[in-house]
């Protein structure tokens, strides 16, 4: 089965829902340490990337990227908006081919352009804590042939350990860092959202 | 959550379009994407932009206008508005000297703006805006831009309006800037409409110390104090951060939240006053009132700007917009 | 309580001290008794004095200056000033032209500006103000004087600095009394310093309709509405009134009781806007903000007052006070 | 036994501390139908009228009682400020000398100024209610010649009868008005601050 994006629509819909129906617990671990506007600015992006579906599943990968991230860029705002902006744009620009290997260095690109938009890294309590060993994993098993489905249920953990691990770090980046201590004991809203993107993914991938 | 809303949704759309209705002898609303825009530019000039997060109201709207911004793009809510806002902007204001950015200190603005800075086919700079205390500035992202924002889009917009040129305005910003600490308290948190209740809760005996503009807790949880105590402790740290002098000129900024009432803001403005007369210092120009709020959060910041002539003759210098105007 | 004071018996005059610093430009402050009053005098010109309880701000002392009144008279918080305030201002301020107060119709005003009147030795007038449609005309007391007094200010005041005297800007003063409507309602009440909680308590699901400026119940307690339908009713009942009709202009003012958000009372313009355009009105001038507030209530009020040509250029012309200022 | 204006520092002592015993109750009654302020108001008026005592103390009855409504006129504000003023300064323009039956003449003609300045008479829900029957039942008794007991006495019925009668009453004047009918089924604050000092006064000249 090779990937195309016509993998789209149903893809947002399916991240679109899972955001939704833990739109609540999002917004509860922004509020705690942030501003509670995160669930609402990847609505907002989310929606958006739903009225462009019909029209990104035709495109060839990089054209597909490249409305992606436009459309983020343009709805979301915000700190997610620029850095999930930042990453689809990244992956426009080094998507190559339709291979799981090609997508995996082009994401790992991609997770780096991230980093350096926002001028941070794993272990200061943000959706890096999650993209980071994603994209790590997603190489080592591409790179070990690994099945598909093996390499997603692989992933799902990852993103699942990378969520958990953000609740004892201390926030240096985003909102979160200007509480200092206080933010100790708390799970970052944008790494939760970044696991259920990971595992709605995973979900349509496995069943497409 | 009471409030005068619809939709939250729809909320800044009908507010633009009410502001825009309001002061449309001075400034222009384009929708798509979002920003309010001089009505009368003037070829040859430094273009002034700002933007951020909505629910700062006057901030930064309510500062288009001759003197002072060219450009506001307003995000939703307390979330930084996107890269194609300012771009959209930048090519409608335009006069030809350039673009400079006044950028408030948070994650999400200084990203936006960067990305739009980067894809911007027009000269731009930008002024990093980082005045609040409350954070060492050792902190891992940098202290965050709240009140002083006012004062250096005021001084940088008259010189731009005066004919600086892009190097000088981001230099002036960035002088300011630096001349500028600002330190707040709030007594409440405040709801966001999207969110529909306080984003967080206090006692009635608590007070946040430290905060920062967007209904977040501060650097601590204290305990309520009276008015001289709380403006002593602030008064305090933005002397020993400026290391304020005997005889120095500044500019005492008493900044509202939204819910506190000018009556206390005005007594707030004379308690700070002596504290900052007590240490030498020659207080010549004030601002007294809401202009960095936080939506209904009650609360307040100081903010001074040590004042140096040419400082002092932008900010006396004449300006037309919705929230400040004098000498025109 | 939570609110920035030491002692709600200080509060005013700690308030009034600071008002008088950050607007030393402009004004000067008398505290015994109490009144703030234009350090620029015309002589030959009339003088206008305003006055009211506190609380209110910035109306009355944030419109003292250049085109507006000639001093203010701040009572304690929600109690009317007593007659040897109006006494000792008109004294300071006469020019030899007589004085105009301009007084909201509440009792305590009316009765206290009445005394001041009767043992002032110096050519008097008074203009009542009585904007609040709230109440039936033929209420037993009268409808009271609310937001509307600012622009029966402006106008008069606009008036007197071009030299009318003390009959036709009384006779003004009721014109634009006459032509003005006004109609406000609460989400909250508001906590008056000196008794440290709210006046009185709203569900969570209520608001008051009809209410006056302080803190008190409205006429009646109905059912939270959406913005659009509340504009809707406050904007029939108002243009019901003013029996308004097509090609009329008019100045449409919305007020903030204090704790309303700005990107709130900028929506309700827009929404009053639709309402009087669709009637056929023509907005020539607005006024947004919270100019006559309730301490930290939430709520808003419309007026709409019906403008000639010459309120509209009394309105345009220039103003320098602490809280309006254009032309100047 | 004459009662001279001597009788002025314990009998502003008397007030001032009855009014503070009921601060509390008297707020909430203003609160329910009021602004709220109505004891506040008072209370800077007596705390004037205190610091002025000694001097008034000296005074012939028209000083003293000019010299009382100017304090009151400057000190207390509101509707009650400028109805005490008012009743003040007609007592020192109506006075004539220290006979009962003078200062009850001159009472009345003092309580007259008050309905004038308020265009407010009995039945409107204010202060009224209480000093219009005690200046009534004041000049009957003093015509009867009731000892000086028995009049207080009755004074101190009439006031109480005063301001329960207040509770039924629609207010129409004072800010009550607004309300309408809502203003039923609560005493008027002005009225019960009214009948507090009457039993004061009551109690210091019953033991003079
Ligand atoms: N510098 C950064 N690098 C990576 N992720 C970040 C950074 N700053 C913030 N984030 C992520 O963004 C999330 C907040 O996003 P959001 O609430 O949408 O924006 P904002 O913080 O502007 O309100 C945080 O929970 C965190 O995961
Ligand atoms: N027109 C009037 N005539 C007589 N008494 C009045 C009148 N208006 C108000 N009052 C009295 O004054 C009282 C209120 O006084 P206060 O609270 O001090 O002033 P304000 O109403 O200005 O806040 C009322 O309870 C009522 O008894
Ligand atoms: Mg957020
Ligand atoms: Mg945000
Ligand atoms: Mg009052
Ligand atoms: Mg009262």
């Amino acid at each position: 089965m090779t990937i195309s994006p016509a993998i789209f629509p149903p893809l947002i819909r399916a991240v679109q829902a899972d955001i939704a129906a833990n739109a609540e617990a999002v917004t509860e671990l922004d509020q705690a340490i942030g501003d509670g506007d995160h669930v609402f600015n990847l609505q907002r992006g989310l929606q958006a990337l739903a009225e462009q579906a019909d029209a990104i599943a035709p495109l060839d990968w990089p054209a597909a990227w490249q409305k992606i991230g436009m459309t983020v860029m343009a709805a979301v705002g915000g700190a997610s908006g620029s850095l999930y902006a930042t990453l689809f744009i990244a992956l426009h620009k080094h998507s190559r081919d339709s291979s799981v290997s090609g997508f995996a260095a082009a994401f790992a690109a991609a997770v780096e352009a991230v980093k350096q938009r926002g001028k941070a890294d794993v272990g200061e309590k943000t959706m890096l804590d999650v993209w980071v060993p994603v994209a790590l994993a997603l190489q080592q098993d591409a790179e070990a042939g690994k099945s598909l489905d093996e390499l997603l249920d692989h992933l799902c953990q990852v993103a699942a350990a990378g969520v958990e691990a953000t609740r004892d770090m201390l926030a240096t980046k985003g909102r979160a860092s200007f509480l200092g201590e206080r933010s100790l004991g708390h799970i970052d809203a944008g790494a939760k959202t970044a696991q259920l993107i990971v595992a709605a993914v995973a979900r349509v991938l496995k069943t497409a | 959550m009471k409030k005068f809303i619809d939709d939250p949704n729809s909320l800044l759309d009908t507010s633009l379009q009410g502001f825009a209705k309001a002061h449309a002898d001075i400034l222009e609303l384009n929708l798509e994407p979002h920003f309010v825009y001089r009505k009368q530019r003037k070829s040859g000039k430094v273009a002034l932009i700002s933007g951020g997060g909505s629910g700062h109201e006057p901030l930064h709207s309510g500062f288009v206008g001759f003197g002072m911004l060219d450009a506001a793009c307003p995000g939703q809510v307390f979330t930084s508005p996107t890269p194609d806002q300012m771009m959209a902007a930048a090519e409608a204001v335009d006069g030809g000297a350039g673009v400079l950015f006044i950028v408030k200190n948070y994650a999400g603005d200084v990203m936006n703006f960067e990305m739009a800075g980067e894809m911007l086919a027009l000269p731009n700079a930008s002024v990093l805006v980082n005045d609040d205390i409350s954070l060492p500035k050792s902190h891992s992202i940098g202290r965050r831009g709240v009140a002083g924002t006012t004062i250096v889009e005021k001084i940088v917009g008259a010189a731009a309006e005066a004919g600086a040129d892009l190097a000088s305005c981001k230099a002036l910003g960035e002088r300011v800037n630096q001349a500028t600490a600002s330190l707040g308290v709030a007594l409440t948190s405040c709801t966001v409409p999207a969110l529909g209740h306080p984003t967080f809760a206090l006692a009635e005996d608590e007070m946040e110390y430290g905060v920062g503009i967007h209904g977040e807790r501060g650097r601590e949880t204290v305990k309520l104090a009276g008015a001289s105590e709380i403006v002593a402790q602030l008064a305090e740290h933005i002397a020993d951060e400026l290391q304020i002098g005997t005889g120095q000129h500044a500019l005492l900024h008493v900044n509202g939240f939204g819910a506190t009432p000018l009556i206390e803001l005005h007594s707030i403005y004379e308690l700070a006053w002596q504290q900052f007369n007590r240490r030498g210092l020659n207080i010549q120009r004030s601002l007294v009132g809401n202009f960095t709020t936080s939506l209904d959060m009650a609360g307040c910041s100081l903010t001074l700007t040590l004042l140096d002539d040419e400082m002092l003759a932008y900010w006396d210098a004449p300006v037309n917009t919705a929230a400040l105007r004098w000498g025109c």
